[in-house]
């Protein structure tokens, strides 16, 4: 079978899949290696970029939709309403998951620094993100993008986004240098006696409630 | 509720952001310590925050009052984990600060409106039925009882959160009436009777703002003993 | 709009379209006239002819199929969806239709906490599950079992499930105010989505559904 051949054979599949296919599924379908597979789907998605139908590449699950330039007419054709916009606390979520995926709940929150149970069951309710098995702990899930988040943000793939390290680099952590500044300012001394003075001030015993993000007893799946 | 006061934001960390931001600061130690007054007030403001969100406010402000301690009193000595909150909480808001830019690039995204479509295929005409041999009557009501003990969860869970908030102005009062039968009190004694993280916090945070409005005083005799709490005014 | 731009909306509105579409549809679509329209439209027929998905002619009404040459691979793979084990999340979905319908999506979703338009499509394909008019908004439909499904599990009535009475009652969608806290924007009108998008697949006469159209009531059966 020709390079052309897989090209036609996997658009048909595409075209009636009611569902997002993998690579796996169309090897097995087409009875080839992913090596085999690979080149042609992605001479298939070059082709249709710019195409009035294009394939969306949800890291690794393929599946055919209308080119997002052509929203518009699409929408009134469709006699749908656009998709509602995203909230500031969902689209803060999505940010987290989109560049960590997969990620688990308690990495989601440790990031925010708060509660994200109802954005994600908002954003899960849409489809714009799923739940995967978590491969380190079987009780547990963890959170990923969806085709439908290529379709509600108008990409094809999560490589129309830029790379994080790019996005932040304005942004930096710090480091050795910038924490040694500014002694006009006062600073904590170094602990002398670090061990000695837990009983002296217990107030100030407060410890970040680690356990916090490591437990969560209301994930569910 | 809570979103009459908390709409502009998105945490904890999303305040402590916005109030360095606020008065351009670069995220440190010391843009943390100059703004914890501030961040305490917001909590303050706020006693109707839902529960579940109140002890993620409070677990940063206990953080704060921690580097603006050592702010204050560089002599002060604290636990290493505690010397390390400062830098712990830096580089926790420089994280959020990225993923805060991520969010506003889906967010222009979002807001250019060009979204696609999927198309369906479906039988509108029953030509054909192809159950599954494994789904029976049993299955289904598996499933169902499934679901059902998923919702009870989901029904559970704020009433749950909600035993253990505390608010700080009940600690202030509670905290008042205590030092009305008593001349002074310890500070070690205040917090025994804690229950839990939570309310050590709302207790410190209480205290302090006793403190500062000159309605009780805090002594330490020496660097290591025992916080003596008293009442100012009579 | 360039003969290029014609071609993409073409392809795009015939790809979401759930009937054949005639040249004075896509006229009054694009708001332009036939002699505008036909060459763009030939184009991509000519364009598409040895692709996976091809632009048939039915007498001067359009519509996209799978390229013949791919239909033993293409049939091969729908008689294998359709006798494919149900996952878990759609016995879930099959459970909440058969004890609480006739139910609608959104409702399903707010009960499960996730999208589920991939199980209703897969229960909707196989016959197992249909739709009804939603008596409360003429735009969305409401899920229902089959017949057949109910003779399938040897029952007279949806009502002789194991406790129905007692689990019926119990089936409630979560707490609104509970679950919409963070999400400072009103839930999704569920009108946007699939529900009123059904479609042809003319290698298996899979007839439309016409009720989505609003642009053509007449042509309603």
């Amino acid at each position: 079978m020709s390079n052309q051949n897989f090209k036609s054979i996997i658009e048909s599949l595409l075209f009636v899949s009611s569902k997002p296919l993998k690579i796996k599924d169309l090897c097995k379908l087409l009875e080839k290696t992913p090596e085999e597979v690979k080149p042609a789907l992605e001479e298939l998605i070059a082709d249709k970029k710019n195409a009035g139908v294009v394939v969306l590449d949800n890291n690794g699950e393929y599946q055919l939709a209308t080119n997002s330039a052509n929203s518009t007419i699409v929408k009134n054709f469709l006699n749908a309403e656009l998709r509602e916009k995203l909230t500031d606390a969902t689209v803060e979520v999505l940010g987290i998951i989109a560049y960590r995926q997969p990620i688990s709940k308690a990495e989601i929150e440790a990031i925010r620094g708060v509660n994200s149970q109802y954005s994600l069951r908002h954003l899960l309710i849409r489809g714009i993100i799923e739940k995967t098995p978590n491969p380190s702990d079987a009780r547990s899930f963890l959170y990923q993008t969806t085709t439908e988040f290529l379709q509600h943000l108008g990409l094809t793939s999560m490589k129309d986004l830029p790379e994080f390290e790019k996005l932040v680099e304005q942004i930096k952590l710090p480091d050795a240098s910038q924490l040694a500044r500014d002694d006009s300012q006062p600073r904590p001394a170094p602990a002398a006696e670090p061990e000695t003075n837990a009983e002296t001030n217990p107030a100030l015993r407060i410890k970040e409630d680690k356990e916090k993000y490591n437990h969560d007893p209301n994930e569910k799946k | 509720m809570l979103h009459t006061k908390t709409k502009n934001f998105e945490g904890p960390l999303d305040l402590l952001l916005s109030l360095i931001e606020q008065r351009q600061l670069d995220v440190t130690t010391i843009a943390l310590a100059e703004v914890t007054e501030q961040f305490l007030q917001y909590i303050k403001q706020v006693e109707d925050l839902d529960p579940t969100t109140l002890a993620d406010y409070l677990a940063i402000a206990a953080k704060l009052l921690v580097i603006k301690s050592k702010a204050i009193l560089p002599s002060l000595e604290i636990e290493p984990e505690e010397e390390e909150a400062g830098v712990d909480l830096e580089s926790k808001l420089i994280l959020y600060k990225q993923f805060k830019e991520a969010s506003k690039l889906l967010k222009l995204f979002d807001n250019k409106r060009e979204q696609s479509w999927t198309r369906l295929v479906t039988f509108d005409e029953k030509i054909n039925f192809y159950p599954d041999p494994s789904v029976s009557a049993k299955e289904l009501h598996g499933a169902i009882l499934h679901i059902l003990s998923d919702l009870k969860e989901l029904d559970n869970l704020p009433k749950a959160k909600i035993k253990e908030a505390f608010s700080i102005q009940e600690k202030i009062n509670h905290l008042q009436s205590t030092l009305s039968k008593q001349i002074e009190t310890k500070l070690s004694d205040l917090l025994k009777s804690a229950k839990n993280k939570d309310e050590v916090i709302v207790t410190f945070l209480a205290l302090l703002e006793l403190i500062k409005q000159e309605i009780f005083s805090a002594e330490q005799e020496t660097l290591f003993a025992e916080v003596v709490i008293k009442k100012l005014k009579i």
